[in-house]
């Protein structure tokens, strides 16, 4: 089987529906010629032309407003937003227009629009290239919003994404595009190659959305995260000897309660790890819901482990970044009682 | 009070126990604006963005290079469709005041800028309105049983109940659901127009805002999409002078016409007189077919007056003369093509009678069928569960459950 | 003491703040010669002139980012958005600038910013003049997030949020403007001038941001609540019966945790109502912080009572509602183990 | 490859590989273009949005009504500015490269944009830069050693760690924070001269952004605002034909100059020679005038190149000629100044040999300075602590428990 990094899997993602589907079309600040800043978009404007992999105007906001009309006229956008710290200008077009147009038509107009978005930090790329701002579309009744944590389910996730008539906001995290991250910085950098998440088949498969994953099996707590932090998660457990369940959401709308409840019926013990600020943030919904449907399972209260509620800064990232220490700690508590 | 302060405010003409001031808007004869060869370069015809392409003089006739020479029949049903819309609003506006309706928003005064376009475009050509276009859903033959049942939100309301009256959309009719949210549909047009180029299809989009919601960051991207990529789409500004009780110098058109703003993006751009139906539908129809035949663009300014109050919510004797419509230099739509189909010979106050009882009498018959479909107080219903349905196409569990939670309460 | 209701009591802590502080200003769509489409602002431009109570443009975004020119050069602008459904073509500037200016400038500068935003149903206004977008806002590091539930307040934490040097997102639910809504849409409307806190001082006062208010203690459950719903959860208890401790948050970021563990350490059951959207809405913040805070202390799973998640249907507004019988059937819940 | 496709895609002139072409770049001669009263109004003088203010000729003699005429020690001042921005960018690249800072954007080619407008303006005027105004923080007699350890973020960096580097402010010396996200600084700037204008003041704003960010929102938001209230703000755009990978075209360069957008809005526009110094400086003081007397905004377009990548993240071989720049038909700013002053008589090349050298030792000796206060390897460090702090005036309860948190953690 292929080995490919999460950027080769995105990329493949797209060359497979861009191929299997002329109603596809990639959109994007420096995706066309140049092959995105991430390079995610590489090869596919030669390979299919200007008039589907298109260089966009530097306004996310006129990105989002075009594929929606593209969308309503039957193509299948996928656009790039090309920081997620550069999405909020399309953040009308998304939640008053994209999001509501099914339901607000009921059913006669909608818009089949993926929206790609590198996400989260540990780049040294300061608040506006480290956010991870999932919490406030998750909040949005009529997106769904997926990120997945390995190079497999980025690109089965991404094929479901452009083949599903609901919008989709697709988050990426950035830290993980070449390697697997285990919250470590002054370890060496690893690369997919050596995961098995890093097989991803050349052609077509899908990974479905709604659907979260055991990443682990274990017995004494359930550890829900996504994204960069299922990786922090592993480490955490092994190099501390907790036989946790690790559970990645992968999708965080609509959320697969069913998987994460069971999990946490059987542990009786939650912790929750984000990047994302704690405050307000998806956290917030995954610990609430739990705790109403696992309540009289629950030993001990369910603990957030997140980013701290401050912009995210540039020299501080790894204070700033919940990694193995806080998480570590976070376990201990969550065990202790 | 600051004395000191060196902001300049823009201040409009009038304000109310004033006497109404139009000497601002700059008009020019019926007749005396070229008219280019609609592949012309940009730059050769920026005129076109300050001047007022006008067809009918204050005589009625029609003239110049932008007549357009319609059969009478082409002016019988236009006419006929600019009565419904009034007919059409005043109908509701009366049922909104006896609280059969619970808001309701007129285009009087305007009419001839929807009416004009929907019938200079083709039926395949796809419309993104604002809330003032219902002309466009009328004179493309929609049933108003239809439009009046969505605003009463009874059993067959297109929109399930879901949006406030007027927020219309005819998906076999290619008209785009109006939005709430001003301005949004502007760069979704061009979107629209991009895709049709994409697929080497025909249809344009055409997309109607108000000179308020230019200032919307949606313009901006609207002009800058479709000079880039050319997008064969009609960009319509619809400056009826007012945008709720600020006037339109607060859009900054103090200094400059809306149409101004096309050319500095590199597209083409035409003021032109909205109450003069054939000057609307003369300009519709030459930026169509330069959009058709792939020279791009063209933002059009319909200069026009809004007559009526905002909305059912809005008393606009609070911030205008109330009798500046009357004093309105560019008159009444429907009256003018009147006039020019009795000047041409081919119409009477007797035939104009007869057609307006006959459009009174459909609007009541219609009026009549859309409440068989249910109102706000008796039935048919719709089905209140539905709310939870289309938020996405298939309903997800947590939308289930909480239509199961809403199905136990009922219950109790 | 005067009688006002929350209109009058806005528009007298405008009063009162631009009689006082000549660098406060107010601009905002209709706001100058018509007083506003709601009319909080009637009479201020007439009494300070057009260049203090300024009619703007339409573009939410050059609102927002007007006014952070001005908050940087020392005024202290008040802005009003005409509905909070509005607010999101000025997201970007309110998260990427206004929120973040002074944390990236280690605070040399900073921008004292008031928005004011109507907000809520049930005044048939549709998915498009209903919204309440709290909850992407408190997720927000930087903003303190405010929504009164009575005159008093309102003209209170108005004027603390015009003296404060942060920025402050300011709800005001348009249901209750013109008198207190307990959720009984077939009920006639009462007046403010009736109630308690419809007596409201011509002068300068304030009401502390950061504080919740008890408004009605009680032994057996704890309803947290704030805006429209502190009048439906009163009216719930009184109707059922229910011993319960009613909080008004008042202010969401900060949120005022002390009073609300108190509350709920005492009552060991906990029901949480709002209005917005109940996935990833503000509700979660406050159930994932309760059951952290006060684990030991519940009997039952605290519970949200939330807007339905899907936009605010103009035809069964009083469906999506949450009104009595949500609240209640909730309650019992709560009570029931 | 679909090929029934009518989409237009602008392409850049050249592409790796191909011949530079700079054809499409419109210049006026030196001292061709006419010099408006300040108080001139827009419509009669919009040809300024158009041609070229240029004010060095190509034998570097200076000419024309823009020529400000300065004293030669106004001369000099700037070409030090010139090669102090210009070294102190080329050694902050090499520094980048040798892993100490992680991060830089030079500003090479297009240094006079800045430098000029720094010295046109009054120090009380307040900048509102972009991420490649270096040279307004220099020209305004900013210690380099700031800038560098804002890039170092070391103990004496003004953003305490928070911002990557070059996202400079400068509280006292009346300059903006830059923002990482683009364009946002443009409105901001016309409210911070609305509420000069509102107290009455004499200080104007000034704003920068490049052709790219003119598509975002805020660009259409700051026109629109500054010609509403008449604000006195001049609006620059740099127009260094590339956004990263994308020309100017996809900005809507590809039919009008940028410059041309003004007038529409009502706004005096002027099109300038971005890398003459004189015209640059001139026009900008005529800009201030025309604000600082309560004339209104000025948007300014100043053409350039973008000599370097992007920024360190960037490789500009993948998508452009790698030798464009030689092409470049208006040449190198810093070099135009020197001749000039050579061809006064003001100026010899060992003048200029003595002034690099200098320069160069006073960025080499900052960065040794800068150093003494921090890297990223070595101490003394930032208090780590201190990220709890600003997020709002007074840390909250919540910031606190968090920063106890990590206290904690810290001391395991
Ligand atoms: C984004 C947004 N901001 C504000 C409003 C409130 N609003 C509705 S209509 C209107 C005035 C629009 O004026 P104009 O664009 O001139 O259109 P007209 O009503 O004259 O047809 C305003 C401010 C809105 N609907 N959407
Ligand atoms: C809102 C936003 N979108 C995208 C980006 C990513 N980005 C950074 S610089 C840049 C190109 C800007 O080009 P231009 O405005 O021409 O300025 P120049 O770099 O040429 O000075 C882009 C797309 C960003 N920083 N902010
Ligand atoms: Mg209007
Ligand atoms: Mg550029």
């Amino acid at each position: 089987m292929p080995r490919m990094n999460m950027i080769q899997a995105l990329n493949s993602a797209m060359d497979v529906m861009l191929g299997r589907d002329n109603d596809v079309v990639v959109i994007g600040e420096d995706v066309g010629y140049f092959g995105g800043v991430f390079r995610c978009t590489e090869g596919l404007q030669r390979k299919y032309g200007e008039h589907r992999v298109i260089d966009a105007p530097i306004a996310e906001g006129g990105i989002i407003a075009s594929v929606i009309g593209m969308g309503v006229h039957g193509l299948r956008p996928v656009a790039e937003i090309q920081f997620a710290d550069y999405i909020y200008p399309g953040y009308d077009q998304i939640v008053s227009e994209l999001a509501r147009l099914r339901y607000r038509t009921a059913g006669d107009f909608f818009a089949p629009v993926t929206i790609r978005a590198p996400c989260g930090g540990g780049i040294r790329g300061g608040q506006t290239h480290s956010q991870s701002p999932e919490g406030i579309f998750t909040h949005v009744c009529g997106l769904k919003v997926v990120m997945p944590s390995n190079p497999y389910d980025a690109k089965g996730l991404l094929i479901s994404a452009i083949e599903e008539d609901d919008p989709v906001v697709f988050f990426e995290p950035k830290r993980i595009y070449n390697g697997p991250f285990d919250g470590d910085p002054d370890k060496p950098a690893t690369a997919w190659s050596a995961h098995p998440k890093g097989e991803v088949p050349d052609d077509y498969y899908t990974v479905p959305l709604g659907r979260a994953e055991v990443v682990r099996e274990g017995e004494d707590v359930t550890i829900v995260c996504y994204g960069t932090m299922v990786h922090v998660a592993q480490a955490t457990a092994k190099i501390n000897a907790i036989d946790a369940e690790i559970i990645d959401v992968r999708t965080m709308v609509p959320l697969d309660v069913h998987t994460l409840k069971q999990s946490v019926e059987k542990t009786g013990r939650c912790v929750i790890i984000h990047e994302a600020t704690r405050f307000s943030g998806f956290g917030a919904e995954l610990a609430a819901t739990l705790q109403e449907e696992c309540f009289y399972h629950l030993e001990t209260p369910i603990i957030r482990v997140c980013g701290w509620d401050t912009p995210y800064p540039h020299a501080f990232e790894w204070e700033y970044f919940p990694g193995q220490k806080r998480l570590a700690a976070a376990l201990e508590q969550a065990l202790s009682a | 009070m600051v004395t000191k302060s060196r902001l300049h405010i823009p201040h409009p003409s009038a304000r109310p126990g004033d006497k109404p001031e139009f000497g601002y808007v700059e008009i020019s004869d019926a007749g005396a604006v070229k008219r280019p060869e609609i592949n012309s370069r940009v730059k050769d015809m920026e005129r076109l963005a300050h001047e007022m392409v006008r067809v009918l003089d204050d005589q009625h006739a029609a003239l110049g290079p932008w007549h357009p020479h319609l059969e009478p029949h082409d002016l019988h049903v236009p006419l006929r469709y600019l009565l419904l819309t009034r007919i059409f609003d005043e109908h509701m506006q009366r049922m909104q005041r006896q609280g059969k309706i619970s808001f309701y928003m007129q285009s009087l005064g305007e009419e001839a800028v929807s009416v004009a376009a929907a019938l200079a475009l083709q039926p395949s050509d796809m419309l993104f309105p604002s809330y003032r276009n219902q002309g466009l859903q009328l004179a493309r033959g929609r049933n108003p049983v239809d439009l009046m049942c969505q605003c009463l939100s009874n059993s067959k309301d297109m929109c399930k109940g879901r949006q406030m009256p007027i927020m219309y959309h005819w998906a076999r009719g290619n008209i785009f659901s109006v939005s709430g949210n001003l301005a949004t549909q502007f760069p979704q047009a061009v979107g629209w127009a991009m895709a049709s180029a994409i697929k080497g299809e025909d249809a344009i989009a055409a997309a109607w805002l108000g000179e308020g919601s230019t200032a919307e960051a949606d313009f901006h991207h609207a002009l800058t999409f479709a000079t880039v990529y050319q997008a064969p789409v009609i960009l319509n500004v619809v400056n009826n002078q007012w945008a709720i009780s600020t006037f339109q110098g607060f859009a900054g058109g103090e200094r400059r016409s809306f149409a101004a703003r096309g050319p500095g993006y590199g597209i083409a751009s035409i003021r032109v007189d909205g109450n003069d139906y054939l000057a609307v539908f003369a300009v519709t129809r030459w930026a169509a077919e330069r959009a058709r035949k792939g020279h791009g663009p063209t933002l059009i300014e319909l200069v026009t007056y809004r007559a009526g109050a905002h909305s059912t919510s809005d008393d606009p004797s609070r911030y205008r003369p109330r009798d500046e419509w009357q004093a309105w230099p560019l008159g009444d739509p429907i009256e003018r093509l009147k006039q020019h189909l009795i000047v041409l010979g081919d119409w009477t106050e007797g035939r104009h009678d007869k057609l307006v009882a006959e459009v009174t009498r459909l609007v009541d018959d219609s009026w009549q069928e859309a409440l068989t479909y249910g109102s706000m107080t008796e039935g048919p219903f719709l089905n209140k569960y539905e709310l939870f349905e289309d938020v996405f196409k298939d309903i997800p569990a947590h939308l289930i459950a909480q239509r199961e939670e809403q199905l136990g309460l009922d219950e109790d």
